[in-house]
């Protein structure tokens, strides 16, 4: 949990190897950050607020495109059922640029979900949802839990931050200090003016 | 004085004295080149431009590369000074070719295969330049920078074969004659003269990136 | 292998939305008949000039088209989100370069089947008795082209000057890859008595696989934030 | 010695552009070093030394 410009989605895309930390070490899923990237993002699956999502492919292809790209060899059903699994099998063969900010989250939450990952890094993931999408992700977020995957999800709001999560920290001018997760619960209010009195 | 800016001067009037002693035995002492006559006197310049803009941009190759190894910014300031040094070189060196051109083959310019590989040489830096002024973060310049100084270089040999291999098909690649010992022996020694210039310039133009460098981080953290 | 099979889906999702858009092809072929056009045009009637000249008439049209394909191949990565949405994949960021470099030499062959008729009937030249020669010396040119230009590309994908930068970086570094596909073409077309062409054959077979060795090596460190 | 006008304009056009680049980067350099010196002085008051020739202490 932060505010704007703390640095949560950098952090975030160092973890997922996109941005090299300018310095200090540091490992992910026991691999080391700076040399064995590769083995890295093999584990980990990152999702940003905008997603990376083609317009001019269907629902089903940006599917394909980013199950192939991460090395898996799946089938049209398995396809269809991951796009089923987050209420888009209607509109599997309709091109992206048709759709709406939730549902194309949607496909970016199909992209993630069809992994088996070790990590999964959530930037905003409830941005642009409506009620039953969020429901979805605290369902993901619980079955990648059962599944033994680690989740961390980075948000500014304190009620989206915490209301799936077990442990809670707040990220604050590059710091990253732990915080009393029952005390960030109940805030439910914005990291603004939870956070910003003390500084 | 402190040390570091003495053996700055110090190479300074070494590398002034050098090119002096260079220019006047080139000018009046050599005896001129039997066939081409005086102008050939314009050798002592042209040649040894031509090598440093060569060797500036070996230097700016083996700095990329270490720069890309080891991140260091220092290989980056080394890099893009040699590059700056090397295209102020390459001009020249075209400039003088010309100038030697005209009275022998009656053209400013002509297809022959050094004078075009350098003029490529030239687009290449020039292109190596710009892409350092394209670039606000320094560690992204020095990394564009370092990939286009090592493609670049690598591409100065191909570039001077094919040329070769287009000009001689059509007209016969002028052989070379042997040159008695005065010419080379002064040619040697204003090839150490600009050599001694060119080192005098990195320290002095390595130095001002090194500043430039602090007062774009000062101004970054001011700003 | 894992990385050419990433390649290859790359490829597949390139050529996929470029055949559903149509955006680069229609503005290349328009673009290259407009170059040749205008060389036949300001050429003049003289057959015979047009003739000697028609190599490297047809590789400069290839080449400034080339340009625009090239400005083009991050084109998709840059409207969903950036480069980095490839990056985030597992597996050698070789395969990004691979990709692209195969979308942009099937692009821009396809854009030579158009051309070369184009420059045939412009330039009054026969094509179809070299055909295959004619057909090698362009899949040279193309590959060798397409090389340095998608390693260039990615290199100036984020750089603010990048209509400027990229020409400027890629046209020095093309030299060699011009003179040869210029000079070859010219030698099948008009005749070619000491066989000439073989050099410049070679020539391009070496430029194509150094700048590959090179690029290959390098891009990673190009592609890094 | 004929060609003379060639070869005193090419001996002339290297002295002056060795010349001319080697003022250009020490003008430079005094520049830069004035300007950092003015920066460090605004910040923290004492200026700690910078020359254009050696780093600070």
């Amino acid at each position: 949990m932060g505010p704007n410009g703390a640095g949560k989605t950098t952090l975030l895309k160092c973890l997922a190897t996109l941005l090299q930390p300018s310095d200090g070490e540091g490992t992910v899923c026991g691999f080391d950050l700076r040399k064995e990237g590769d083995a890295i993002r093999e584990r980990v699956g990152l999702v940003t607020v905008r997603g990376y999502v083609y317009d001019d492919l269907t629902a089903e292809e940006n599917l394909r495109f980013s199950a192939r790209m991460s090395g898996l060899k799946l089938g049209a059903d398995e396809y269809r059922a991951a796009l089923a699994r987050v209420g888009l099998e209607r509109v599997a063969e309709q091109r992206v640029r048709t759709f709406s900010t939730g549902m194309r989250k949607r496909v970016v939450l199909a992209q993630l979900r069809i992994r088996p990952l070790e990590l999964a890094l959530l930037d905003e993931p409830y941005a642009g949802l409506d009620t039953q999408g969020m429901a979805l992700v605290d369902e993901f977020v619980r079955e990648f839990r059962d599944e033994g995957t680690t989740v961390i999800i980075a948000s500014h709001q304190a009620g989206e931050a915490t209301r799936a999560a077990e442990q809670t920290l707040i990220l604050n001018d590059g710091k990253l200090s732990p915080m009393d997760h029952d005390e960030a619960a109940r805030s439910h209010l914005s990291f603004e003016s939870l956070g910003a009195g003390e500084g | 004085m402190t040390s570091k800016s003495g053996l700055a001067n110090v190479i300074g009037i070494a590398a002034l004295a050098l090119f002096l002693v260079g220019s006047f035995v080139g000018l009046f002492v050599v005896p001129a080149d039997g066939m081409q006559g005086d102008i050939q006197r314009l050798m002592y310049v042209h040649v040894p431009a031509a090598w440093l803009a060569f060797m500036s941009f070996f230097v700016v190759f083996l700095m990329s590369v270490l720069y890309l190894i080891q991140r260091d910014l220092r290989w980056d300031r080394v890099a893009q000074s040699s590059a700056e040094i090397g295209v102020v070189f390459t001009v020249l060196t075209l400039a003088l070719g010309s100038m030697w051109g005209k009275p022998t083959w009656g053209v400013w310019w002509t297809w022959d295969p050094r004078l075009t590989t350098t003029a490529i040489m030239l687009a290449i830096y020039v292109g190596y330049l710009a892409i350092r002024s394209f670039a606000d973060d320094p560690d992204k310049r020095a990394r564009w920078a370092a990939i286009v100084g090592i493609i670049g270089f690598a591409n100065v040999p191909i570039v001077y074969l094919s040329v070769i291999w287009w000009r001689t098909l059509h007209q016969p690649p002028s052989s070379p004659r042997s040159v008695s010992p005065e010419i080379l022996w002064t040619l040697m020694f204003n090839l150490a003269a600009f050599t001694v210039i060119y080192v005098y310039l990195m320290m002095r133009r390595i130095r001002l990136a090194k500043l430039e460098g602090e007062l774009e981080q000062r101004m970054a953290y001011h700003g | 292998m894992e990385l050419l099979r990433r390649a290859w889906t790359i490829v597949w999702k390139d050529l996929l939305i470029e055949a559903r858009t149509k955006q680069a092809f229609n503005a290349m072929v328009f673009f290259a008949a407009l170059v040749l056009f205008i060389f036949s045009f300001a050429l003049g009637p003289d057959t015979e000039l047009l003739q000697q000249v028609s190599g490297g008439l047809l590789w400069v049209g290839i080449a400034f088209t080339g340009i625009l394909s090239l400005n083009r191949t991050y084109q998709s990565e840059e409207t969903s989100g950036g480069i980095e949405g490839l990056r985030v994949y597992p597996g050698d960021p070789r395969a990004i370069f691979l990709g692209k470099l195969f979308g942009n030499i099937i692009i821009l062959l396809a854009v030579e089947m158009v051309l070369f008729p184009a420059a045939a009937v412009l330039f009054q030249i026969q094509l179809l008795p070299h055909a295959l020669e004619l057909a090698g010396v362009a899949i040279l040119g193309t590959i060798g082209f397409s090389i340095v230009g998608t390693f260039y590309a990615a290199l100036t994908v984020n750089l603010r000057a990048r209509e400027v930068m990229l020409p400027l970086l890629l046209f020095p570094a093309l030299i060699p890859m011009l003179l040869g596909a210029v000079n070859a073409t010219t030698l099948i077309v008009v005749g070619d008595p000491m066989l000439d062409s073989g050099i410049w054959i070679r020539l391009l077979v070496t430029f194509d696989v150094i700048f590959f060795v090179i690029s290959l090596w390098i891009f990673p460190i190009a592609l890094e934030e | 010695m004929d060609n003379l006008g060639f070869i005193v304009a090419g001996y002339s056009l290297t002295w002056a552009t060795l010349l001319w680049y080697a003022w250009r980067t020490n003008r430079r350099l005094d520049l830069a070093a004035r300007a950092l010196s003015e920066l460090t002085e605004s910040s923290d008051g004492s200026t700690d030394g910078y020359t254009a020739d050696a780093p600070p202490a």
